[in-house]
């Protein structure tokens, strides 16, 4: 009998498989396809202060073995998430959701958070902080040490819950920025955030999406996205959730042996609606192929 | 929804880079006309959505343009190969709206979807014409198909070359028609919209990521709300529509 | 009848086409294979001050539609570059060659620089910034606008011949790093070196290579490589040569409307040892198809 | 080196987790037994070396085993396939270093190369002993082929269940030799090196990027110079190795 319990952040996870924000919806539609109670937990579509419909189409381009998304954060605004989406997943989760958060401003993330801090559903809070700072030149917060430092205060100073930064790869030094959250008093890092990518169409000469460049993710990334974990395994205490690229439950292995405690599964949900599920499954086998007893017990295996 | 795997029945080239592909396997999600199947195919990333053409119990029949990488594949594949596929997506065409004389209206590659609309309309007893505008004569298909479902089948190019030379619309405009249904590319829509005398449907089209909702790749504003294409749509109700 | 000519720094190419540093050694082993005067030209195996064995091995990992190597500069030292490879590559090359350099301080690119600028067969100096600088902890020189300013300065003041800079995508900000270099005075950009990646084996749950990480290539990084081509044509005047994941005719011209004039191949010859002539003979064909007369006329076109 | 198009005469299973195929196609570039070829697979990035264990005119034979994705992927393949390969890599072993009567030494997934080189000594009229090493008795393949090319074979396996309970070496210490030749893991090398008695010729496994000497991705110290493995080697004289 192998254990795929993790612990994340102080509390407990049945296996450490999580639907990424952004490919998950607010999960009850995917509740139609299986019983979602199976997972980890997962993290719910990415939520701002106000409403947004987010970029013109098309959001959507294809690259070798992965996809870019200019998406541009549609939510439906942090009120209606409470008053409409939660009620909804309540009636089909019965577990914590993690609240996956972004801002335009440090302000935004703090009303934000303390708002979902209140909901009894939320376990987590997920600080995405790949988004342009507006009163910062529109240079992403998870670019600056100084900047990640600062929304994390501002998080914690309003929050009760673990919050979990979600770190953007596209810096020079992730390890610097993610000491900087763990200083600030953040509970748990999670990365990596998709890699800023584009294509161009042959037929137009012109940019595939209408936002010109966007979120590279799928499968191509996965080694861009142990590294990361590698890096930052090194440089912090605190708990690591890793994702970039992950589509199997040897991929998750590989994740987890190079520092996450808890795997998301992004992408790979968009092309298999089911892969999450098939993952939980298929990890007793792959665990037992490798001589792995306990899940918990492989976490940074690889350092 | 349902993820199945379906093996090809045939796969032939019916007019200029336009082929017609059978698959066999569990069709029991495909619930109306308009809906779209979404192919896995090896080497790509992202599923290929096409909109059902046909379908009974064992089969579904999709016609598709070789535009791409893509297509291009699946018009190399042969009867035998399997495919995963995801079935039953997007909502489809609400026949209930027809009234007694409904117009199909489909341009180019936005024909095939008219096809099962036609057969379901006819079964439930409507006068149906259907106009479809291609740019020329060798680019034409299924006319013989549309014409054995017992439909008045008018034609339109571009170039003339066969049918009324000019638009779909320089067809509809001489008609009666009760309710139109519409699918093809954007410019047919908006010239449909100026002179459509009735309440109808238009079938959208929008670079997908899932196909299936979840990655809000393909959304669209409407009158009353956000939209995605792939799941709310791809069929939106001429009231609703924001031009 | 199309025109594949394009000029880098003053230079005529043939065509655009040109084998990148680390995957066509010093070109005579590929001209057993095929007459390779039929290239734009090519940069040649990384050079530096002394001869180098390199990391340990395995060197290789392979990824989704990519790979990992950790070769480490291995290469016999300019002084052996010049007197055995060079005269070797005379007997088969007759076009300019480009010489690729690392080095690990300012003295050694200038030392290095220096010695190859003297060499008729030389046309161009590419000068690889992404070693790390033993004299700044080992963080690499192309990390920081100052030190690849200092390094460009070094070179071009003990040159004659164009310098282009190869930049690393492993930044924050690209565009600021290459306006760094045009403003000391380079010829011209390269760019994407690899980005950093890793693959942990599940059998021994160590990294594959030895080195730990190494530098992530292949088609799967082509999105990366197309979008820091794009920001950094609208960042500098000076020319581009574009690199990362290109293995095709169409992908050439992507990168060239992202803003390329030449295009490198990298990781593409290590699987298919004939790629650069089978991509030169594809390139008329697929330029009728999307409507191109000329290439030089497309650089940038999808601004 | 060559780059061809080959097809799959047969594919089939010879022991646990260990497949022989048999391919035809251009050979004409493989010159001396110990080389080995480089396989195309459909979603793998980088080709799989694999070491040739015999080849005529117009066919090439190729023992691996199953210990990853693609050569589980190999495994399922079928007569009729086609595969992208290049060919005539490596060195290979040197027959004129023999003697009269050269050992064979092969450890598991090393065996194979033994094979060709065990036809051409024999051609040569040497009188050639041949020493197979295994973990157990259903890991073995080839004990007949190598018999019916005349050579005196001897096998040792870890666990005793067939030949002599061991290593090969427990066989080698007591044999005559003139010259010997060996493929296998590293550690069944450094045993030989141990107690060899003559001079001898080594074919080395690195993980490898190319296979054609391009990437320096499986470089070498020697005594004299750095090597390839994959293009100086896999084959390196006894003399010149640092262990």
């Amino acid at each position: 009998m192998v254990d795929l319990k993790v612990n994340l952040c102080g509390l407990p996870l049945d296996n450490p498989i999580i639907p990424a924000s952004g490919t998950f919806g607010f999960g009850y539609e995917f509740s139609e396809l299986y019983d979602i109670n199976c997972l980890g937990t997962f993290s719910f579509k990415g939520t701002t202060k106000d409403a947004r419909f987010g970029n013109p189409t098309p959001r959507i381009a294809e690259t070798p073995n992965g996809m870019i998304n200019a998406v541009g954060l549609q939510n439906p605004g942090v009120e209606k998430v409470i008053s409409e989406e939660l009620p909804k997943l309540k009636k089909c989760f019965n577990k914590k959701v993690m609240a996956n958060v972004s801002g335009f401003s440090v302000e935004d993330y703090a009303y934000t958070c303390e708002k979902l801090d209140k909901e009894e559903q939320v376990g987590w809070l997920e600080v995405n902080v790949s988004c342009p700072n507006v009163h910062g030149g529109g240079m992403s917060f998870g670019t600056s040490p100084e900047m990640v430092a600062k929304v994390t205060k501002a998080v914690k100073a309003v929050t009760t819950k673990p919050v979990i930064i979600k770190l953007s790869p596209n810096v020079t030094n992730i390890a610097e920025i993610a000491k900087a959250c763990e200083e600030a008093g953040a509970d748990g890092i999670s990365l990596i955030n998709t890699l800023l990518g584009m294509r161009i169409d042959l037929k137009t000469k012109k940019p595939v999406i209408a936002n010109k460049m966007g979120g590279f993710s799928g499968s191509a990334i996965l080694p861009v996205a142990l590294r990361c974990v590698y890096q930052v395994y090194d440089a912090v205490n605190i708990p690591i959730v890793g994702m970039g690229g992950v589509s199997s439950a040897e991929d998750v292995i590989e994740m987890m042996l190079a520092g996450a405690t808890a795997v998301q599964i992004g992408a790979a949900n968009l092309i298999n609606p089911y892969v999450c599920r098939d993952i939980i499954n298929d990890l007793p086998a792959f665990m037992q192929k490798y001589g792995i007893n306990s899940l918990k017990n492989i976490v940074g295996g690889a350092h | 929804m349902k993820q199945g795997i379906f093996e090809i029945v045939s796969n032939k080239k019916i007019a200029k880079d336009v082929f017609e592909m059978v698959l066999s396997g569990d069709t029991s999600d495909i619930k109306n006309p308009g809906q779209f199947i979404n192919i896995k195919l090896d080497g790509f990333f992202l599923r290929r959505p096409i909109s059902v053409c046909d379908y009974d119990e064992k089969t579904v029949t999709i016609i598709y343009k070789v535009v791409g990488s893509g297509t291009d594949v699946m018009s190399k594949l042969n009867s035998g190969d399997k495919l995963d596929i995801l079935t039953g997506l997007g909502n489809g065409f609400d026949i209930t709206k027809s009234g007694d004389s409904p117009v199909l209206i489909g341009g180019g590659v936005g024909v095939p979807p008219m096809y099962n609309l036609c057969k379901k309309l006819i079964t439930e007893g409507k006068n149906v014409s259907v106009i479809l505008g291609f740019n020329t004569e060798n680019e034409i298909f299924y006319e013989e198909e549309f014409k054995n479902l017992g439909a008045k089948v008018y034609f339109a190019t571009a170039d003339g070359s066969y049918g009324k030379k000019g638009f779909v619309t320089d067809v509809l405009k001489d008609l009666e028609y009760s309710y139109f249904y519409t699918c093809g590319p954007m410019p047919m829509f908006e010239a449909i919209e100026n002179i459509a005398k009735t309440s109808g449907q238009y079938s959208f089209e929008e670079r997908m990521g899932c196909g299936f909702g979840a990655c809000m790749g393909c959304s669209c504003k409407t009158k009353y709300k956000n939209i995605r294409i792939c799941k709310d749509g791809p069929v939106l109700e001429r009231e609703v529509i924001v031009w």
